[in-house]
């Protein structure tokens, strides 16, 4: 089989910018095609992301996102979220069809109204909207669940916000940055009990690009390429109330892509996480899906302090999406995150450890109806 | 280059005005057919691509989320492509990579909408940009109506010349809708009735227009090894391609429609193609107008430049000519937007594995199909042949 | 305009007609006349509320309609305080997931009848497992709303 | 009860969905807008293959290099194609009949979408003896400027 690997790639700073959507989306796949020494031109395929929850007011998103992605006249298409883009663009270098795939995902949180109005999007007319279901109000579910079921602590949840905003102080492309303590998460604002303000993901700006090239054509782009050895995505029941929420579809999703890499034990063989946690908890259930503590034993891995930046197992040095949270974009912030941890050039938020294999994460939906999975390896 | 790729099984709703149906039941009654006509049960399904008009038509978001059980989606890897028109081709492409890759041997293709739910050409203006063009929408029709003023003043073809042969393509595929029972308008109409419908934009008639349709469309995509295990008469992808344009529908020559030369260019090159008037059999072109039919005709080079009113009224594209287009009626009887590029494929398929029924033309081997999308931006183009 | 550099406001404002369908439809008419029903599938035996055409595990047909239980146990709940866009409601406000009795999925509703000012009240009788039942609205629309909310059962 | 039929047949349920956005304009267009306060209207240039561009680009979408240099553009062109609308849909900015024009403007290399008016669009009939692709219009301005494309109030016919 062929394999495919991330040669370059490009993010912006979560902070509100005075850029159109068109200016913004030039910019960042400009910066990787400039880094990888490729013209516009000589691209093979462009994958654009970017969001349907009434992104910016525009339908079709595509035909406003199209130029500044490089696309014109080029293969390619869009696909509603980063994880699927990249996924389909790793997919499309396997098949033999290209050598090389721009992958840029697009949103602006600035101009956008609030998350829970546009995920609200995301529920049926007749049922779950008129109620008021949003991503919000379903994570809360999930939440206390967790906590009923397994006994894990607010006190337990709030330390990932901790964490994740402290890491994100040496991120310069974290949006929400903050030393807190678990005191001033449970004192912040409570926006949908248990969930407080400082739990849960603001909106962001967030234009990212990577440029994806097959194994032969990648030592073209670059000396240090990042390889993606597995992936998998899964979906769930779209009603709450035909779930376990605390048993989703992320397990079925992280088989596929260990399968897929060759990873038989998850803990040991990879170094490092990057996981897509818009509210705090969620990185503790997460890890637990993921094969990286037994079920219900989140809240201890978070207290062992090993996820933290610079000790054993790093989880969301980035600051994760609690720090930064594009919608569409967030499943490729921590693929790039993994990458640039791979490289050993994350800067001041790189980790101690050698990594070799790192784990990105992305989901989207109700209380994470739909998860993607991406291993790569350095 | 990749595996090859066949189409083992298609299924399409009743189109029309669906309000029997939520939305999801509708995109399980065209799930189901495909299913049966494959012979295959949901447990099969490797993988699952879905798409519609993005999500203002809907008035949900992110609808794989909403449809997950009657796409067959729960427990299943899922993609999900959209690209505004022309979605139905893009979710057809993306399932195409998907088999080709290895990364699965059956996949599940899924386009669908329920026009009729929202306002469409409201909808429509919400692609213009609030900055210069959404101010001056007049909808789909305003841009395809400029976009047949431009090519018959590029080419000089008299506005009779045009309009007659507008008309003429109205008939025919009202026709054809008559013998499509999925088809949504079926009526019978004459030459003068189609010339002297009202006028939507200028030169654009009534009768030149698509409907709105409630509609879905799956198609299902196997490996070769499992399209053989499974028996049934395939139709093999040959060729594919897509392609866009600038944003700003100014900025690039909508007469010549370099996005559409383009994608059937890259999609002939796959599948051997040099001169598809010949070798072609029959196409399925996404026509919700019948001016722009005609301009795809010579962008697909069926026909030189300026030339395709001629071979409209010579009877070229005719059910009987020499190549027939749009033997189902196309987008102009039925256009669900999300499904309506996937139909393309699901009609292209079912005319090379002989299966179209009474609309069905003799000895049909190899079969273009065809959308398109955004403000004229976008086309592409999946050919499916009898043989391998 | 609170921007500091040049913006345009785009509202966009689309109509809708949602098709409820025939299951939709039957559904609502049911709680019109103080009744959840709910569906049972002929294959695997669940019970599924709101009712549903088909089995979201086994695909098949469901027409098998009930008349489910009005009362059941909460699993989890949320009590929204934040305002945001385009809000169903006026925070505060609390929705429950609620196993109504005899059925195999959840239900989602409104909770009333409990008193936010005391949270730690509120927690203690809204614990997982605790009893529920229907409160319905005297003017009824067949849509969701029929149900005002769910309050909890004295124990 | 499995027998029983609906009450009623299907129903839909209406709604208006409302979706409040506030796009930035970015520094390009906010100069263009800002100069058409003015009356004047200013186009950027591709370094490389020399396309000029209204709206003004930041980047040219083919050569994919920043725009830098700025172009004053004439306020009088030719109509490279147009539409007359009667069409009527929810929320349209303009209410028909109206003319959208395509105009390509004197010194640009694009076409720019904008609206023929200032003469009586009631009779289709005298409108398509008037407007031809190929013929020549020019701005008029709106009195009042807002800074936004409606500064450019409508393109006027320049009698041959």
């Amino acid at each position: 089989m062929r394999k495919v690997a991330i040669t370059r790639f490009a993010q912006s700073a979560g902070v509100e910018s005075g850029d159109n959507l068109m200016d913004f989306t030039y910019r960042i796949s400009k910066e990787v095609l400039d880094k990888a020494g490729l013209k516009r031109n000589e691209v093979g395929c462009v994958m654009i992301a970017s969001s349907d929850i009434f992104h910016s007011g525009l339908s079709c998103a595509n035909a406003v996102d199209w130029d500044g992605s490089g696309a014109f006249m080029i293969e390619g298409t869009r696909a509603e979220d980063s994880m699927f883009a990249l996924i389909y663009a790793a997919m499309r270098i396997l098949s033999g069809h290209f050598d090389t795939v721009l992958v840029t995902s697009i949103i602006k949180g600035s101009e956008n109204p609030d998350n829970d109005t546009l995920t609200g999007f995301f529920a049926d007319p007749f049922y779950m909207r008129p109620l008021g279901i949003n991503e919000t109000t379903a994570a809360a579910f999930q939440m206390r669940e967790y906590m009923q079921r397994f006994g894990v602590s607010e006190e337990q949840c709030a330390k990932v916000a901790v964490k994740n905003l402290g890491n994100a102080l040496f991120n310069p492309y974290a949006h929400m940055k903050k030393r807190v303590t678990v005191d001033d998460v449970l004192n912040s604002e409570t926006v949908s009990d248990p969930l407080k303000a400082l739990e849960c993901a603001p909106k962001s700006e967030g234009v990212a690009s990577v440029l994806l090239a097959s194994g032969d054509a990648a030592e073209r782009f670059t000396d240090k390429p990042v390889w993606i050895k597995g992936f998998g995505t899964s979906m769930d029941h779209f009603n709450l109330g035909d779930r376990d929420l605390l048993n989703g579809q992320l397990t079925v999703a992280a088989e596929r892509a260990y399968r897929m890499a060759g990873i038989r034990q998850p803990r040991k063989e990879i170094d490092l996480a990057e996981i897509c946690e818009p509210y705090a908890f969620q990185e503790l259930l997460w890890c637990e899906k993921l094969g990286f503590c037994p079920d219900g034993e989140g809240g201890k891995l978070i207290d062992s302090g090993e996820t933290q930046m610079y000790r054993a197992f790093p989880v969301n040095p980035s600051g994760g999406v609690l720090a930064m949270n594009p919608y569409v974009s967030r499943g490729l912030y921590r693929v790039i995150e993994a990458a640039m941890q791979i490289r050993g050039r994350a800067g001041e938020h790189q980790v101690d450890k050698k990594v070799r294999t790192a784990l990105a994460h992305g989901t989207h939906g109700f209380a994470g109806q739909c998860h993607s999975v991406v291993i790569l390896e350095g | 280059m990749g595996r090859a790729v066949a189409v083992i099984g298609t299924g399409q709703t009743r189109h029309g005005r669906r309000n029997d149906v939520s939305y999801p039941d509708l995109v399980r009654e065209a799930v189901r057919m495909a299913l049966e006509d494959a012979g295959i049960t949901p447990k099969d399904i490797e993988g699952v691509v879905s798409g519609t008009m993005p999500s203002m038509m809907e008035g949900i978001s992110d609808t794989h989320l909403y449809f997950a059980e009657a796409l067959c989606e729960v427990g299943k890897p899922v993609l999900k492509v959209e690209s505004c028109g022309s979605t139905g081709q893009s979710i057809a492409h993306c399932g195409f990579y998907w088999v080709a890759s290895g990364m699965a041997d059956l996949v599940l293709v899924v386009g669908m909408e329920k026009m009729f739910e929202g306002d469409g050409q409201a909808t429509m203006s919400t692609v213009a940009d609030p900055w210069f063009l959404k101010p001056f929408s007049a909808g789909a029709p305003g841009v395809f109506t400029m976009q047949a003023m431009e090519w018959m003043h590029r080419f000089n073809i008299p506005e009779d010349k045009a309009h007659e042969a507008a008309a003429f393509i109205s008939v025919t595929h009202h026709d054809s809708a008559l013998d499509n029972p999925y088809a949504h308008i079926k009526i019978k109409i004459g030459m003068d009735e189609a010339k002297n419908a009202p006028i939507i934009t200028y030169p654009v008639r009534l009768l030149d227009v698509c409907p709105t349709s409630d509609g879905a469309c799956a198609v299902i995509l196997a490996s070769e090894e499992m399209a053989k295990k499974i028996g049934r008469k395939p139709a093999w992808i040959r060729g594919l391609g897509f392609r866009g344009e600038e944003f700003f529908y100014g900025e690039s020559n909508k007469s010549i429609w370099p996005s559409a030369t383009e994608a059937a260019k890259h999609a002939y090159e796959q599948a051997g193609i040099r001169d598809p008037l010949k070798e072609l059999d029959v196409a399925e072109i996404y026509n919700p107008f019948t001016y722009q039919e005609m301009i795809f005709y010579e962008c697909f080079g069926f026909c030189p430049r300026g030339k395709a009113p001629d071979y409209v009224l010579e009877g070229k594209f005719n059910r009987t000519g020499e190549l027939p287009c749009d033997p189902s009626g196309g987008v102009l009887c039925t256009n669900p937007i999300g499904a309506s590029g996937l139909i393309r494929l699901a009609e292209a398929t079912l005319q090379v594995t002989g299966k179209a029924g009474a609309r069905q033309i003799e000895g049909a081997e190899l079969a273009l199909s065809h959308a398109m999308g955004g403000i004229d931006q976008f086309n592409g183009v999946t050919i499916v042949g009898a043989k391998l | 305009m609170t921007k500091e550099y040049g913006t345009i406001v785009n509202t966009v404002v689309l109509p809708y007609r949602w098709a409820l369908g025939q299951t939709w439809t039957r559904f609502f008419d049911g709680l019109k006349e103080e009744k959840i029903y709910g569906t049972r599938c002929g294959t695997c035996g669940k019970v599924f509320v709101p009712a549903k055409t088909f089995c979201p595990d086994c695909y098949s047909d469901l027409d098998d309609w009930m008349d489910v239980s009005q009362e059941g146990t909460l699993k989890s709940w949320t009590l929204v305080r934040k305002s945001h866009f385009g809000q169903v409601r006026q925070p505060p406000y609390a929705l429950g997931l609620i196993r109504l009795d005899g059925t195999d999925c959840e239900f989602i509703h409104f909770l009333g009848g409990v008193d936010w000012s005391d949270m730690q009240n509120a927690r203690e009788k809204l614990k997982a497992g605790a009893r529920v039942k229907a409160a319905w609205s005297k003017e009824k629309h067949a849509d969701i709303h029929d149900i005002s909310c769910f309050e909890p059962l004295k124990s | 009860m499995a027998d029983e039929k609906p009450k009623e047949k299907p129903r839909e349920m209406k709604a208006q969905v409302t979706v409040p956005y506030e796009m930035a304009m970015g520094r390009n267009w906010h100069r263009f807008f800002e100069n058409l306060k003015e009356e004047r209207i200013m186009g950027t240039k591709c370094g490389k293959c020399s396309r000029v561009f209204i709206p003004p680009r930041s980047f040219c979408p083919r050569c994919f290099e920043d725009n830098e240099e700025w172009v004053e553009i004439g306020q009088e062109g030719t109509i490279e194609t147009w539409c007359y609308s009667n069409l009527m849909f929810y929320g349209q900015t303009l209410k028909p009949p109206f003319i959208a024009v395509q105009v390509h403007l004197d010194g640009t290399d694009v076409g720019l979408q904008h609206r023929i008016a200032g003469f009586d669009l009631s009779d289709f009939e005298k409108v398509r003896e008037l407007v031809k692709s190929g013929g020549r219009v020019r701005v008029v301005w709106n009195k009042e400027k807002k800074g936004n494309i409606f500064d450019i109030d409508y393109f006027e016919l320049i009698p041959e």
